[in-house]
């Protein structure tokens, strides 16, 4: 039992944040929206060349064989830069999806080796993100697994209020597009990848809610009046207060969560359902609070606020809305073991 | 107390409701912010309104108003928004500066400026922040120095609403160059087209502009324009502000309509939805209505010869964190929808709560933050002692 | 429309109100504690010989006919005084609803002369306020209505937290009892008498709100920490302001709902259950917040806010748990007329 | 990250189960504050935890320990609260003091007081605040004079929880007498049955008695009662108050058992509450597990030599919040039962909800008001400017 990462996961976590900090400051999001290109090509090619693209599959299909718990803080690196391009999606939730699907696809391996980015459409999203700079999609249909190559089928933009987030509907005709797995294999792949999905969406909630944080300190340090920084009047120091305090407890959840997953079982299930639940509460008063914060300039497209505003927005439903994880965490809560000594327990361990 | 309308409040709300029904535009206007199209429609739309004497309702009829009682405005306002005829481009005016310029305003100048006010011919901007002067507004530096009959105005405004197309504006100077915080402001007028006026309009978060910054190099002005003493905008300025946040800023309307296409929503989503939306959908239509009771309340005490006090400020933070909730709760039964844009093919029923919720979240803000209305609550309402 | 109170309506309020200043004060709440009596016999003498029992009361039967509109404030000034005695439970619910089913019964008109007061055992409330000083208690089984006189039923005392709240319930041989209405007869009377209760609750608990705002402004004009008042700090203030906000905005719903009562339609009912809803959460607040102002004093039995936490607990279920009011309000707004012109809607409006 | 245990941390856990199965008193003993009795009643069961060397399992064994770390810690504490055992009646002296004087004490003061201390013989109060010293701790004005190796104190100390039957309490006391504030305090230790020490109960809203005021008149102890340096009393304090506040105060144990009884007792009403309430029930299991999560997560650092900092500020804020809701969902539950007493026929299955309740309105207040507890944060983990 020992609830602090360990130096290897330390050092993934500050690469892909050094990267960030380096190649994502809000800076970069506004010179790639008024370019109006999809990605940023150095940027994207420098996480490529970390290699982390199959940091979630298994080593015996090329790739590095590591635990959603080693990628967590790498997805909240990416909320806290509020990173366009898929990182996330495609090392965290496509690829090991893929490798569970179809180990030997030949698109597999250009996909580990960064050639391409995967992109997925999981039943349990009604859009598919990134799927126009996708070298595949794997689609969910009635249950089972297609994947479709570029051309294959037709999109169609689904414009998002987050300028980044690159959503898609897809058409193709049935029959036409391979499958590559049938509903009874699909469905355990399913459900991780709906796990993992809903675990790095409040992964990068956790990043956006400290931004958020980090922005309207720096604001409110600065900022004065009637003769003093707005950050020493008590009324600014406790909305951020209470927002801090929801960061501090949605951490140890999605840190747990993370290294629960594997289990799949009730009780991983509903600590993730936990976290993202934590994890947008947090994001959203934190957004709201930097706004107010910022007064009349939070409310301006100059202050850059708004970027994560919109991405909490988006995240908020993305991989289940609030509904949803609720009920599977009243699942757990009313169906499962309760008590000081149930905080860890596993399905195995009522047997 | 009797809450039931006589015959001619009703016959009254007949009458707006059936002059709306012959006048209201079919086909929404577009934005007046976004272009001067959308702004010049929606000034034909005021000139329409005073054609009907629907101007400002309030006003003696010498400035093309119908000298009704608040009562009343709050019924018209009910058959406006019930009607959902174009949002008023000349609030500011009409709203903001008019009362005022009725309390404290020479004949000459509510001659000059109301008819033209309430007949949309003159559409006023607001000028009241500075970069260095949000909820210390106190602070503002922009100068008026007197010249024989004239003031030359000289600083930089900003977060003015409508100031990019309006005819004119009205702000806070400082005519006493040696004066402090409070002293020596007045309360001044100018023409936005005249010489030395540059605005700059502001994007806002959703890429929208709805206000402006005004930069002003040596813009003379007539002393005329100067509204009340000299030295005295201050007060004036809070007359107004307290006007504002009281009664007209915020119609109960707005909420009602706003609340009950919330319902709307629930209902036609109601099968998707967790039952828990059902309380927070319930609740917000509750403080439509009781925003809207309170609104009555104060009118029927002001009507009576009543001043509004500190009201001013529980009615400010009570309709901007509604607004919230109520834009929040829509987009939690839109679900993945919600951010979607309208042009989106899915986009479906998403209608405006977006852009509305975003707009919500200016409300705890601007017309003096909530932070700042708390304080005045706690210190003139219930006395607490200064910091 | 003048959504003002009338000079005779301003007057019977501040008749109550003055009354219960000189002779309604926490001292005097403490010193009936020690004594250990049902009553302040003196204050009692006082509050009937401003003869108002019977002010709902038709005149016709010896009432003074007037509305609830008419008594909805001295209720509130009941809350803020915190008074033990049933003035508004006799005068305000169970007189008209006796006059209703009984009006030529003898003991009306003792009750209404003040001899005696009459305790209701409403189908609503598990418990029957006041039944062991009372001179009649009327009493539902079965949707009829039941007069039980001192001694023809037992009575078991259920204490409460409210030391001034003297609930029980009632046992007695049926058939025993005389029976003053049909099921038939009853059912209006019922039904309007729930609604002047959930009213005068309502009203009691916004008096109670303000009452909490008061202790707590006045301590935190007095009580200094690092050198200045606690009600200079912001934090106190914002408390304190959030709840005067809350209290603001029932009122209006309160005086509204007095003036909707006599509809008895779905637009009275659901006004009156928003009352009570708002009404509650403003005392609840007020309370808590009281509290906190005072700091380790306000957890201290010294201190008076205590009185008035425990009365607004009470009365948060008393006449309807607010899952009841929510249900009422949600019927209005799911099936009833909506928008800027139905503020003021009755039912026979639509008809 | 491994959020497993380890098989020794399994035999731990059975280790503590089964002992608690043997030795927790099948009925519960009658409150600590409410008689002489009650409280000899917990002596003795500390007496009883001491003999199993379970008085503070994280202690040395020569103190009575075991030398265990906090991870093992928590899981005592999780089988503690899972057994029902009783309240720890010398919470003050293990969870406050006594890891104050490991770190702070010398070797004679540790043996002097640490055994006697987990042996449950001489059990402790705290005296920190005075009637003018709550939030604003540093204005205590009680005085110990130098007198020879003797201190002769002075004073009035208040909210001193366990003090009407304990045998020791520890205070801070002004040694210079020049001294403001922070300067010139020591951290002081008096036995209740000194000469010139009075103590008075204090009646809480719920009519019980957890607290009391203690008078001191010229009360001599020897200088040896003193902890750490003269003058330092300030930052002992503040260390004492940062552990009490983030770690050892509330143990997580106590909400998941709080949120377990708040499951059954929905479960038991399910079928007569709205479905609004499940959504509250759910969310106290999780902030429960929430709070938990976290202490696992400040333990693992700690034990690896990490140094406890503003989240015990973030700590105190969570815990004492989510009592509150906690206890009022409960009440929700119970609806027109809440108000009643325990002893009232009519109860039912009320339990202590309501006791609860009230107790947990003192959390917000009490180991420093959430409001100090905020400003720490801003101040200190975001780095605010102070006002």
């Amino acid at each position: 039992m020992d609830f602090r990462f360990t130096d290897e996961q330390e050092m993934t976590a500050s690469v892909v944040r050094d990267l960030l900090e380096d190649l994502c400051q809000p800076a970069d999001l506004r010179r790639l929206m008024v370019a109006g290109q999809a990605r940023d090509g150095h940027r994207w090619d420098k996480i490529v060349e970390m290699g982390i693209a199959g940091i979630l599959v298994p080593e015996d299909v090329g790739g590095l064989g590591l635990q959603p718990v080693d990628f967590v803080q790498c997805a909240e690196a990416c909320g806290y830069a509020g990173l366009p391009e898929p990182l996330v999606e495609n090392a965290g939730v496509a690829l090991p999806l893929l490798a569970g699907a179809a180990p030997t696809h030949s698109l597999l391996a250009r996909a580990l080796a960064g050639q391409i980015t995967v992109a997925l459409g999981h039943g349990a999203n009604p859009f598919i993100a990134d799927a126009d700079t996708a070298g595949a999609i794997v689609i969910e249909r009635d249950g089972a697994l297609h994947l479709i190559e570029p051309g294959a089928a037709s999109l169609t933009r689904q414009p998002s209020i987050d300028p980044f987030r690159r959503l898609f509907t897809v058409e193709f005709a049935p029959g036409g597009i391979p499958c590559i797995a049938s509903a009874h294999e699909a469905a355990p792949l399913l459900a991780e990848a709906f796990d993992r999905g809903a675990l790095f969406a409040a992964a990068q909630q956790v990043g956006i809610a400290k931004r958020c944080v980090d922005l309207a300190v720096t604001f409110a340090k600065e900022r004065h009046q009637f003769g003093k920084p707005i950050g020493s009047y008590q009324a600014i120091k406790h909305h951020l207060a209470s927002v801090q305090v929801k960061i501090e407890f949605a951490r140890p959840v999605l840190y747990a969560a993370a290294a629960a997953l594997p289990q799949g079982d009730l009780y991983s299930r509903a600590r993730i359902s936990h976290a993202k639940l934590v994890a947008t509460e947090a994001a959203d008063l934190a957004a709201r609070t930097a706004i107010q914060v910022h007064g009349a300039m939070g409310y301006s497209w100059e202050v850059d606020v708004h970027f994560f505003l919109k991405r909490a927005i988006a995240l908020e439903t993305w991989w289940g809305k609030p509904a949803l994880h609720r009920a599977r965490v009243a699942e757990r809560v009313l169906a499962g073991a309760l008590g000081p000594e149930s905080i860890f327990f596993q399905e195995h361990d009522n047997a | 107390m009797d809450l039931t309308y006589t015959d001619e409040q009703k016959r009254f709300r007949q009458e707006v409701r059936s002059w709306m029904e012959q006048h209201v535009p079919k086909a929404p206007l577009t934005s007046f912010d976004a272009s001067r199209e959308g702004f010049e429609a929606h000034r034909e739309w005021e000139r329409t309104l005073s054609e009907g004497r629907w101007g400002m309702v309030t006003w003696p009829e010498s400035y093309g108003g119908r000298g009704l009682d608040l009562i009343q405005w709050l019924i018209f306002e009910e058959e406006y928004y019930r009607a959902g005829a174009p949002l008023r481009v000349n609030q500011n005016g009409i709203f903001l500066l008019g009362p005022t310029l009725m309390e404290y305003g020479t004949d000459e100048q509510r001659s000059r400026f109301l008819t033209a006010m309430a007949s949309g011919d003159e559409i006023w901007a607001q000028a009241w922040s500075e970069p260095q002067a949000g909820s210390d507004l106190a602070a503002v530096k922009s100068t008026a120095t007197r010249d024989g009959n004239d003031y030359v105005l000289k600083g930089h405004k900003i977060w003015s609403s409508r100031a990019v197309f309006a005819d004119w504006a009205f702000g806070l100077f400082r005519t006493d160059p040696g004066s402090q915080r409070h002293k020596g402001l007045s309360l001044i007028f100018f023409k936005l087209d005249a010489p030395g006026v540059r605005t700059q309009a502001i994007a806002q978060i959703d890429g929208e502009t709805g206000f402006a910054e005004i930069f002003l190099e040596d813009v003379r002005v007539p002393a005329f324009n100067r509204l009340g003493p000299e030295g005295e905008g201050w007060s004036i300025c809070m007359a107004t502000a307290g006007f504002e946040r009281g009664l007209m800023l915020r119609s109960p309307a707005r909420f009602q309509v706003a609340a009950r296409k919330l319902v709307e929503l629930y209902k036609a989503h109601e099968a998707e939805i967790e039952p828990g939306v059902r309380d927070a959908v319930v609740r917000c239509a509750m403080d439509a209505d009781a925003y809207a009771l309170s609104i009555y309340s104060t009118a029927s005490r002001l009507r009576a010869g009543g001043h509004i006090g500190a009201e001013a400020s529980t009615n400010k933070i009570f309709w901007s964190e509604m607004d919230i909730v109520l834009h929040k709760t829509a987009l939690a039964i839109l679900g993945a929808r919600a951010e979607l844009l309208r042009s989106a093919p899915a986009a479906g029923d998403v209608g405006k709560w977006l852009d509305g919720y975003f707009f919500s979240l200016a409300g705890p803000i601007y017309a003096g933050s909530n932070e700042i209305q708390r304080n005045i609550i706690a210190e003139r309402l219930l006395g607490l002692p200064r910091a």
